[in-house]
């Protein structure tokens, strides 16, 4: 049925639209609002956001983890974070470095700017290809995860076992922060 | 082993589900749910022949639209409230009021215009009896020497004001007299039942000479 | 003559007829867009008050079930049988006054029913009541399921910081904290799920599964249904509402529409948690011919749906810490063993051509795995038992000397 | 000390709580889930009952002791009647103590059904435990409705005696209950006592030492809990305890497990002692000669007896009227209460209500 919506393309442009911009403007009330609970609400819309441009996208199953992983695990863990700092509502105040972090966000955003429009992303029109590949194609597309999973744990085995010892630190170094002390 | 009484807690709560013996008594006060078979046994008929002649009744009894009243069991010496009071046995002693622990029950009395002897016995002119702070211990009953006030069977009594919770005596007279047996035995050698809604007579609810230890024993003690 | 009335509900023929009536209407320019998305609104709208109006007469079902375990009536007053007791209870909250605290978070609290309604309204889509999926195809939909239940936590911990209240946050927290840890042995319960199915869609799962999962793995269907179960936080996990310690938990401050909404929620998550059991572990529409996949679906539904509510009119609740213990020590250990055991034997069992699975090699794994089950469960008792039950004789204390008087 | 500092949360436990039987409030101060200081507050419920009592004569007072403890009426109603009698030197006759005996015994059963019930509501058994332990203790309100027309405020006995003699159906449906309970009984020990969750939840949890139960004054169940073999019924025999055999059940460590465990085996042994009684009572008076208004001589007196949930005793001074001088209750539930702290120190918020729930507090009884 997703690929009945992807037909109807105005659907698919309003949805689109209507996604990107709360995504945009939630982002922006992340960093705006002042109270830390609600930022970091805003924060988990974005992720949602981010979701339904991944399911735009055909990603679906990036789209699940996006959802699994964002919005189940990190946003519940940044709000267990916000719950230890005191003065929540007031504690996202502009402060006197400001305008250096304006600057290296600026610096950051212009050298996104400049990858994504230099990049040649070498994207699949579908239109392009023979009848008896599309299919092919569109299979590929529609069922990733083998295809995912096979490159896992081939050509990024590494990068994926780095992950892996990454979060066992990060769960050891969990351990230890809250070790009773003797 | 562990998690065996998990399994056999199951297996007590699913024998209390299944068994109908099991079942708390509920009463479904005031109104039960009933059954063809309980339509026919209300109407006096076999349950048949009600069926036959009540398909409109039956079907919806089945379907649980039919309720007939039910009053809570009780036992006949229930304290409850709707004082059973015998004008004709009263002499205005108020021993009641006196016994009263919260001295709810008020009593103005005058010389009697029948019997003009005086002391012989009064007129009542007042007997009020605020069941709205009773609390129904019978110390009032148990105190009257004469049995002119009784316990009653009732226990629905709930007013809009609490004005209206005081019994006074024109009400005391006028009511139904359904006497709990509750600190009166002769009513129970009678077989007086006030739940199934036996009334006594003022000349029935006296004891007119006090029992003996034997007839006590006799009436009361089992073993 | 089901099968006809289940294909008129059904997208494409909603498609078809808006289409239409949009072409009469000479809108044939839009009608594509338009119709997709009247269908999709239609579908919609059809699902979510078909499950409103299910959540409705479950309360009815549950109230009166454990009723019955208490050897009580239940709700027997509003229309035959108490079936009215439930439209008794919205309309009686609805009218209720809508009170917010006075030092709220007034959006969030506002925000966090309808945050904790929509992911359980959500995951109705992707379930298979019949061959046909109900609403979407999605061939993510396991994984779509886990991560939508996860937005849940947020719910809650939204509507337990919002109300400003103690008692709510103290439920929240603990809120938040079980329903994290309980995801990963869910998680796992479901991954030895889709090693044998070799797919995400619940379609796909369900056709796969030649014998019922839960007789291929009833480890697996264990620690799933434990980590289900708290994870809807129903006995022995209610840590979220122990209305015995905390009140009413998150609810606390909730009232009139918010608090309906809520609790939709919560009686909503037992039906939608045994849709998704039935579908990975009990074979989901299969069943013999006399009757159609639907209703297998929901007797089968029904089934697990008695045993929790058997399980909750029995078992008292655990505490925070042990419920806590329990996800990390013991049901992630059995999640993970359980795991390893599948995938090995799916690595040897599977046809390396074709990356199937025949009946005999479910059977071969069956037997497998219940020895296995048996053997581990009857361990870990053993283990647990020794330290709980070994308790000797009370001794007398020597402070007091009971004597009757005169006695020396 | 933890590695993360967490800041201590004050929380106002009742007076408004489902799980503080009535209206007792605990200010709590919790670090995360665990209890770090506690401070019982009561008297929301005070009603005056001893001095209502100064105001009263000896006979009305029984409608004010109904009310103390309105779980267990007639415990109280006899301990007070022991105190008026002891103090006017009336004699009792004996079928009328063996009555009072059986009523105390039947009245501990359902006192005790009760408590189990609602501990085990507050470990979180969604009431169906508490449901079964009131579907019993029904039938025990049942009898006494045949005995005494009421069924919770009883007002029962009267000094010298009770105030009316068994009706047969009283005799017939207790032995019909004296037949069924202990295999309800049974039942319900199996359905709790060795369910593993309970045991999860109550092993090990307050405990409570024989030193310090006895330092702190506890009396009951929970002083037998922490292995203190005393019972009043034993140690300093009243009515005709001394003619009945029976057990006193002791607990092994004195845990919440212990505390509920006492109550499951002493309801065992109550019906045992009801049907000595039965096999044991004879014809005869119930009811002393004794006036309306008693008046008795200048003096002082203090009687007490073991009720379901301690030593209940009262403190008697006349001075020669018809109502009492001075009138002092010794309140088991709250005296019960004094080692809140030392058992709920270091534990989780759950192991409180567990704790409270076993302590077996009733609120007209703590504040009078």
């Amino acid at each position: 049925m997703i690929s009945q919506g992807i037909a109807s393309s105005l659907t698919v442009e309003i949805s689109f639209w209507v996604i990107s911009i709360s995504t945009i403007l939630s982002a922006i009330a992340v960093v705006q609002i002042k109270d830390l609970f609600r930022a970091s609400l805003f924060l988990i819309l974005t992720f949602l956001g981010v979701a339904g441009l991944f399911i735009l996208l055909g990603a679906e199953f990036l789209a699940g983890i996006q959802l699994m992983i964002y919005v189940g695990a990190i946003s519940v863990l940044i709000i267990f974070a916000i719950l230890m700092t005191r003065e929540i509502e007031i504690s996202n105040q502009s402060h006197y470095m400001r305008i250096l972090v304006s600057m290296v966000a600026l610096g950051f955003m212009l050298l996104a700017i400049s990858l994504i429009t230099s990049t040649d992303w070498n994207l699949i029109d579908s239109r392009s290809f023979p009848q008896n590949q599309t299919d092919e194609i569109i299979a590929t597309v529609q069922n990733s995860i083998p295809t995912l999973s096979k490159m896992l744990l081939t050509e990024y085995v590494l990068a994926f076992e780095m992950v892996g010892v990454l979060l066992l630190a990060a769960v050891l170094g969990a351990l230890a922060l809250v070790r009773e002390k003797k | 082993m562990y998690g065996l009484g998990l399994i056999k807690g199951l297996g007590i709560t699913m024998k209390n589900l299944v068994i109908p013996s099991r079942q708390f008594n509920v009463y479904q006060y005031p109104n039960k749910r009933a059954t063809p078979w309980d339509l026919a046994k209300i109407n006096n008929s076999k349950p048949f022949t009600y069926i036959a002649k009540n398909p409109l009744t039956t079907i919806k009894s089945f379907v649980g639209l039919v309720n007939v009243e039910e009053k809570l069991p009780q036992h006949p010496n229930f304290r409850g409230e709707e004082f059973a009071w015998y004008d004709n046995r009263c002499t205005g002693c108020a021993s009641c009021a006196k016994y009263c622990p919260l001295g709810i029950i008020k009593i103005v009395t005058g010389t009697s215009g029948v019997n003009s002897q005086e002391g012989q016995s009064y007129d009542l002119e007042v007997f009020d009896i605020d069941i709205g702070r009773c609390m129904f211990c019978g110390l009032c009953v148990e105190a009257c020497p004469y049995d002119a006030l009784h316990m009653g069977s009732g226990f629905e009594e709930a007013q809009y004001q609490r004005s209206n919770l005081v019994i006074d005596i024109n009400k005391l007279k006028s009511a139904e007299k359904k006497p709990s047996t509750w600190f009166r035995p002769q009513l129970v050698n009678q077989g007086h039942d006030p739940i199934s809604g036996d009334t006594a007579d003022w000349r029935k609810v006296g004891r007119h000479e006090k029992p003996s230890q034997e007839d006590q024993s006799e009436r009361w003690a089992k073993r | 003559m089901y099968t006809s009335f289940y294909q008129l509900i059904d997208f494409h023929s909603f498609y078809d007829m808006y289409y239409k009536i949009f072409e009469s209407l000479g809108l044939s320019s839009s009608a594509s867009w338009m119709s997709y998305l009247a269908a999709g609104g239609s579908l919609s709208f059809l699902a979510i008050n078909l499950l409103v109006l299910a959540t409705a007469f479950y309360t009815w079902f549950e109230r009166r079930t454990i009723a019955r375990f208490q050897v009580r009536r239940g709700p027997n007053r509003n229309g035959p049988f108490g079936l009215g007791q439930p439209f008794a209870d919205v309309i009686k909250l609805i009218m209720k006054e809508d009170t917010i605290p006075t030092e709220a978070d007034k959006p969030v609290f506002t925000i966090a029913p309808i945050a904790l309604l929509a992911p359980t309204l959500l995951i109705i889509t992707v379930i298979p009541i019949d061959d046909a999926s109900f609403l979407a195809t999605l061939n993510i939909g396991i994984l779509f399921i886990v991560g939508i239940t996860s937005v849940n936590s947020i719910a809650i911990f939204m509507a337990g910081w919002g109300s400003r209240n103690k008692y709510a946050i103290l439920g929240s927290m603990r809120g938040a904290a079980m329903l994290i840890s309980y995801e990963i042995p869910m998680a796992l319960g479901i991954t030895s799920v889709l090693l044998i199915s070799g797919s995400l869609a619940m379609t796909e799962i369900v056709a796969k599964q030649d014998i019922w999962f839960i007789v291929v793995m009833p480890m697996g269907f264990f620690v799933f249904m434990a980590a289900a179960t708290a994870e809807m936080s129903r006995t022995p996990f209610d840590q979220i509402e122990a209305e015995s310690e905390l009140g009413s938990g998150y609810n606390t401050e909730f009232s009139g529409i918010k608090f309906a909404i809520l609790f939709l929620a919560e009686f909503m998550a037992p039906i939608v948690t045994s849709a998704v059991v039935t579908t990975l572990f009990l074979g989901g529409s299969q069943g013999f011919d006399f009757l159609p996949g639907q209703a297998w679906f929901v007797l089968k539904m029904f089934v697990v749906i008695f045993i929790l509510l058997w399980i909750r009119s029995t078992w008292p609740r655990l505490r925070i810490d042990q419920i806590m213990g329990f996800a990390w020590k013991i049901l992630m250990e059995l999640g993970f063993v359980n795991i390893f055991l599948i995938a090995i034997e799916v690595a040897v069992l599977m046809d390396p051509v074709t990356g199937l699975l025949t009946s005999q090699d479910l059977l071969i794994m069956a037997a497998i795995n219940w020895v296995f089950t048996i053997l581990t469960l009857v361990f870990l008792a053993n283990l647990l038992g020794k330290r709980n039950y070994d308790r000797p004789d009370p001794v007398p204390s020597p402070l007091a000397n009971m004597q009757p008087k005169g006695e020396k | 000390m933890t590695g993360i500092r967490t800041e201590p949360v004050t929380v106002n436990l009742g007076p408004q709580h489902p799980s503080t039987h009535g209206v007792f409030r605990l200010r709590v101060t919790f670090d995360g889930e665990e209890i770090i200081d506690l401070e019982p507050v009561f008297g929301y419920l005070h009603r005056g009952t001893e001095k209502l009592a100064e105001t009263r004569n000896y006979t009305q007072i029984v409608t004010l002791t109904d009310r103390m403890d309105y779980v267990a009426s007639m415990s109280n109603n006899l301990a007070y009647v022991r105190t008026v009698e002891d103090l006017s030197g009336i004699e009792v006759p004996e079928r009328a103590q063996y009555i009072r005996v059986i009523c105390a015994e039947l009245q501990r059963i359902a006192s005790h059904l009760m408590a189990t019930g609602f501990l085990l509501n507050d470990i979180g058994a969604l009431a169906t435990p508490l449901i079964y332990c009131f579907r019993e203790r029904e039938k025990i309100l049942d009898l006494f409705e045949m005995l005494c027309g009421a069924r919770i405020t009883l007002s029962y006995m009267r000094p010298g005696g009770v105030f009316q003699d068994a009706d047969q159906d009283f005799w017939n449906a207790l032995d019909i209950l004296i037949q069924e309970l202990p295999h309800y009984l049974d039942e319900l020990e199996t359905l709790i006592s060795k369910n593993e969750i309970v045991l999860a939840r109550t092993r090990s949890v307050g405990v409570l030492s024989d030193e310090d139960a006895i330092d702190y004054g506890v009396t009951g169940p929970i002083l037998r809990a922490s292995r203190v073999k005393w019972d009043l019924r034993k140690a300093n025999p009243y009515e005709i305890y001394d003619r009945i055999d029976f057990e006193v059940p002791i607990g092994v460590e004195g845990d919440t497990y212990d505390r509920f465990h006492v109550r499951l085996l002493e309801m065992q042994e109550s019906v045992k002692i009801i049907t000595q009684c039965i096999t044991q009572i004879e014809k005869g008076s119930i009811r002393a000669d004794v006036p309306y208004f008693i008046r008795p001589k200048p003096g002082e007196t203090y009687q007490s007896v073991e009720g379901p949930k301690g030593e209940l005793g009262f403190y008697l001074i006349s001075d020669g009227g018809v109502s009492p001088y001075r009138c002092k209750v010794r309140a088991p539930s709250f005296i019960n209460l004094t080692p809140l702290k030392k058992m709920m120190l270091g534990w989780k918020m759950g192991d409180l209500i567990t704790i409270l729930g076993s302590i077996d507090i009733v609120l007209g009884e703590v504040d009078r």
